[in-house]
């Protein structure tokens, strides 16, 4: 295994540097990170009032709807978008962009169903419900571990790529209808409480709620950043490591004759 | 196009009609299924009734699962998995041409199974011309879905075991649409299913014309 | 005139080991070449880039005119491949698969009698499925599968492989006789004292990158040398 | 006989922690057929809190099917199907060591699928003993079951379609002793379930030991 | 001496097809024989049979003093077969599948990396996973299988298959060697020039049975009789 300092002083010049994922830009941006989730843990936890009729219970309400939106909007958009952009342009930093966000949809998924689960049981009495939007949502959780099962599956790059394209792309179909199911199918789960004119959340509540919004997709635009370097870096010291293998490949031959 | 898709599934087909596999054990198979999830579903015929669509549309699922995977299971049965890359056939033609081939075993199987629930658990039928219809989008969806899928598993060592995983989940959509459709349509609510035969199409439209499209970056990798 | 392969740098990788390692090779119209190398030399591997079935990661290449990256699916339909497998349908007969391959490229259906009967193939065995033939009369069969296609360049992995000592004569004139037509030959083999008769140029490859004619140490090798 | 079970077992352990298919594709793959069912089942809690045991076993049952499919496909990958034959080794070994390794994969897989069912339906786990000896022995009977037909199947070039065909009626008794002495026990009649857990003892025995006696036969043959 | 191998009038019937139909044959402890004949002749088949892989039909066999239709386990364990096919695990590296072969047969651990150093398995491969080895690694790595198992019988079917000249040099010492310590091979070729040189007797099969020493046809069929 080559380390990346190893990479470095090999001496090819290049505008990353290869000693760490961050950057001015990543690490300020962590520290507003930090910031921001201290103060939605205040602000939901202890600022914010309990609900009327849920009581203390809705407070998981400001950890479950960021959670759901920024990994199944934020997070397969851009498996999507990645899946679509490898297809079209064939360059790996489409796949790698398509494969961290499938890997942080795939997390921020779990987490949903998690912090779902704990808010079923207080408020519909149960863990789990066989309702669509539940289900579905847990099809797309299965959908992306498909997805990751995929790019372990092969260790070509290029037939990894093509391949877990094409299953990014129709695992981002599950979005649209989780979605409508709640409009379709009437289940148990919430409709859409995202109106800005709704009037039944209060002031500070739907404050706290932009809030979380906002901290969660600064969070999952944080964690994306550092998993596609990560990414990035790797693919470039294999890069690096492809350039030695060949002129290892090469010598090969001169050994044998 | 339609030129390369007749040639492969005429191919397809001569090699099921050669082994007769979809007759043999494929058939027998989903009877099997049928049978075997009425036992651990508890043999209360009450109950079983009304699962019957379900039970239908899970043995024909399975079947699904199966025929797909000995479609992709003799283009590489002799090591060489680049025959039908090295024909140099048009992608969409090799997609629709294989998909017709699993269509044709799958109704086959599908008009069986239908006699075989019809006797067992003493189904009426029920509004039959939404059956129908739903039978044909669903069994269209599944049969691209299915295509597809076995074309992304087909080639990795591991295909036995990704193809399920990979087009169960795809397929939820086409069980429940196929499901409410014909339990709406044996309880004589055929508004209800005509709807749910809406989203059957929707979702066959929508896979056939995916894979048309996506069918040449998999034929193309190595 | 311009040469039907043309590659220059090219490097091939599978997963992530590069089994080519930049290749320069020009081959004309007309020509026999005799690919030889030890074994994961990468001759296979080049063989297969050719056809259109392995990646190019660097460097360029055009085949026949079209290039390696970007058309390979016109590649493949003007080129045949015989590779270490055959690719078969074991469910159907030596004749049907010729068939199928004869009517991927819409040749008129006699074809794949005629081809059937120019490779020997006995009517014992030609309604038989290929499950059940031996390792030759397999490799005969897709030996015949890649001759009814009429392609304007033969890639041919260790052709002799398997084959009776008729066959390989018959193989020889079946390539000699198609160059004649017009079409261009690419043979990896290690049977160097055949397919040298057969070749009218022989590259060596070694380590991924193509050298000059092979060393003569490996020649002396085989028993040839000690007749 | 120990020694050469030894061997292949841990041969084929070696294998599968090579592959992670276990881990990577069968186990999602269980969780896909219980979220599956619990689709075409009609989402009716009450009814599929009863049907729980059933969905267990029918997702295990699916996944040894897996299991079983791809200890034979690592046999026969490379063309040659001879290997087993080949070594001489004791055939007794070779269908225990074959065995445990799918045991030890499949036990691994009910622990995640046991978590699963807990979580997903909410089945509270009372009378655990009975429960834990129930499991071991349908999934020693199944397991012995499927290594015996996956051997019969092997090296056919219709393994994939005639396994399932074999099998499935066969441990059709796992699949109610299961189903049943689960339900008993979370039922808490648990002189019932013990009486399950007879038939399935049984079963595995009898397994086992016909596995150990007949299995020279089906590698005998060419 | 008892031969180690013995048939009187031995049928293999695959399928329908009588594919040996009567063979009668001895090989003395010591031998190295040649079968040789066309394709579908059934010199596998003669193979198979005696490593106790195919059926014997009719007639009588022992090999090694054990009877060919009811203790064929017991040939099994002490005979080698290399077949047209490696039968090797896929996932595993080479230096894994040897040692599986080696403790099959009780070898102690050391032999496994010496057999591969004799076989020259480079350590750059040693480690893969057999599938992303090319033909003539694969088929090395079926030989050092074999070989790890000292077998008291060598059945080796068209060994020279993708084997590199070196290689095909190694396998042959490595057969002489074997052979020098008592065991005795059979094999199978069509090339006929460099396995002459190999054998001490050769016999031809055609059509299912056995005949003599292969007529003077086929061998002024190969280059070596141009020289
Ligand atoms: C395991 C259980 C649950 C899962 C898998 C789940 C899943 C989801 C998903 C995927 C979304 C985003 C969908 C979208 O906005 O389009 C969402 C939003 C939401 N969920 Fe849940 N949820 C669960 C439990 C709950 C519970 C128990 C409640 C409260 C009683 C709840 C209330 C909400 C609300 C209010 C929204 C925002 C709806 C909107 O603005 O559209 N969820 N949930
Ligand atoms: N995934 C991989 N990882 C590492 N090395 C690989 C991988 N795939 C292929 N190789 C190597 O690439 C080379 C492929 O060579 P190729 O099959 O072209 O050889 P060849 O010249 O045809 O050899 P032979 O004469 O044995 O057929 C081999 O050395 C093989 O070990
Ligand atoms: N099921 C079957 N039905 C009819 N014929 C069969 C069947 N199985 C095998 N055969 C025939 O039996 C013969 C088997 O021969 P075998 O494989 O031993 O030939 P071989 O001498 O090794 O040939 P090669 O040189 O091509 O390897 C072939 O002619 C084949 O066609
Ligand atoms: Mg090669
Ligand atoms: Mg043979």
């Amino acid at each position: 295994m080559t380390t990346s300092a190893q990479v470095e002083t090999a001496g090819r010049p290049t505008e990353d540097r290869l000693d760490s994922t961050g950057s001015r830009f990543t690490r300020v941006l962590g520290v507003m990170v930090v910031l921001m989730l201290v103060m939605q843990l205040a602000l939901a936890l202890v600022i914010s009032p309990p609900e009327v009729l849920q009581g203390d219970a809705v407070r998981l309400f400001y950890l479950h709807v960021p959670l759901a939106i920024a990994g199944g909007y934020l997070g397969v958009g851009l498996l999507a978008v990645g899946s679509i952009g490898y297809l079209w342009k064939r360059t790996i930093f489409w796949d790698l962009l398509a494969a961290s966000a499938g890997e942080l949809a795939l997390m921020f998924t779990a987490l949903t169903l998690l912090t779902g689960s704990l808010w079923g049981r207080p408020v519909w009495g149960t863990y789990w419900e066989w309702d669509p939007r539940l289900t579905l949502t847990a099809v797309l959780f299965v959908l992306l571990i498909g997805y990751r099962a995929m790019r372990t599956a092969s260790t070509d790059p290029h037939l990894r790529a093509r391949r877990s394209a094409v299953i990014g792309l129709l695992a981002a179909a599950d979005v649209p209808l989780i979605r409508m199911s709640v409009d379709w199918w009437r289940g148990l789960h919430q409709t859409a409480t995202l109106n800005p004119l709704n009037p039944s959340l209060d002031g500070m509540m739907l404050f706290t709620f932009f809030f979380s919004m906002v901290t969660f997709t600064v969070l999952f635009v944080w964690l994306l950043v550092h998993r596609f370097r990560v990414a990035w870096l790797e693919e470039q010291v294999a890069d690096r490591a492809l350039d030695e293998a060949i002129t290892q490949r090469r010598a090969e031959g001169q050994e044998t004759q | 196009m339609w030129r390369d898709a007749l040639l492969v599934a005429g191919k397809d087909l001569r090699i099921e009609a050669r082994s007769k596999i979809a007759l043999n054990q494929i058939a027998p198979f989903a009877l099997v299924v049928l049978l075997l999830f009425a036992f651990a579903l508890d043999p209360d015929r009450g109950f079983l009734q009304e699962a019957t669509p379900g039970l239908f549309w899970i043995a024909v699922l399975l079947s699904t699962l199966l025929v797909v995977q000995r479609s992709y299971a003799v283009e590489s049965a002799d090591g060489g998995r680049d025959a039908l890359r090295l024909t140099g056939l048009d992608p969409a033609g090799v997609f629709l041409g294989k998909a017709a081939a699993v269509f044709v075993v799958l109704a086959m199987l599908e008009v069986g199974l239908g006699v075989g629930v019809r006797l067992m658990y003493d189904t009426s039928l029920r509004g039959w011309p939404v059956l129908l219809v739903a039978t044909v989008a669903a069994t269209t969806g599944l049969v691209a879905a299915g295509t597809m899928y076995g074309a992304l598993a087909a080639g990795l060592r591991v295909r036995e075991t990704l193809l399920p995983l990979l087009f169960l989940p795809v397929v939820a959509p086409v069980m429940i649409g196929g499901t409410r459709a014909f339990a709406a349509a044996l309880d004589g609510s055929s508004g209800e299913a005509w709807r749910w035969c809406g989203l059957l199409i929707t979702f066959a439209v929508a896979y056939v014309a995916l894979g048309m499209l996506l069918f040449e970056p998999l034929l193309e990798d190595s | 005139m311009e040469p039907v392969i043309h590659l220059r740098d090219a490097v091939t990788v599978l997963g992530r080991f590069p089994a080519l390692a930049g290749v320069d090779l020009d081959v004309a119209r007309g020509e026999i070449v005799l690919v030889a190398g030890p074994n994961g030399a990468g001759k296979s591997t080049l063989l297969r880039l050719c056809a259109g079935l392995a990646p190019l990661a660097k460097g360029t290449g055009q085949v026949l005119g079209f290039d390696l990256a970007r058309q390979r699916r016109e590649i493949r339909r003007r080129v045949g491949y015989l590779g270490h497998a055959n690719g078969l349908y074991l469910d159907l007969s030596a004749e049907e698969n010729v068939r199928f391959w004869a009517r991927s490229v819409g040749a008129p259906p006699g074809d794949a009698v005629a081809t059937l009967d120019r490779l020997e193939v006995a009517s014992r065995w030609r309604g038989l499925a290929v499950a059940h033939l031996s390792a030759g009369q397999r490799r005969r069969t897709a030996l015949a599968c890649l001759v009814v296609r009429r392609p304007e360049i033969w890639f041919l992995d260790e052709p002799h492989t398997g084959l009776d000592a008729g066959s390989r004569d018959l193989l020889d004139s079946l390539v000699r006789e198609a160059v004649a037509g017009g079409a261009t030959a690419l043979v990896a083999s290690h049977e160097l004292d055949r397919s040298a008769a057969l070749a009218t140029r022989e590259i060596r490859i070694v380590g991924g990158v193509a050298g000059g004619v092979p060393g003569a140490d490996e020649r002396s090798d085989q028993p040839m040398g000690e007749c």
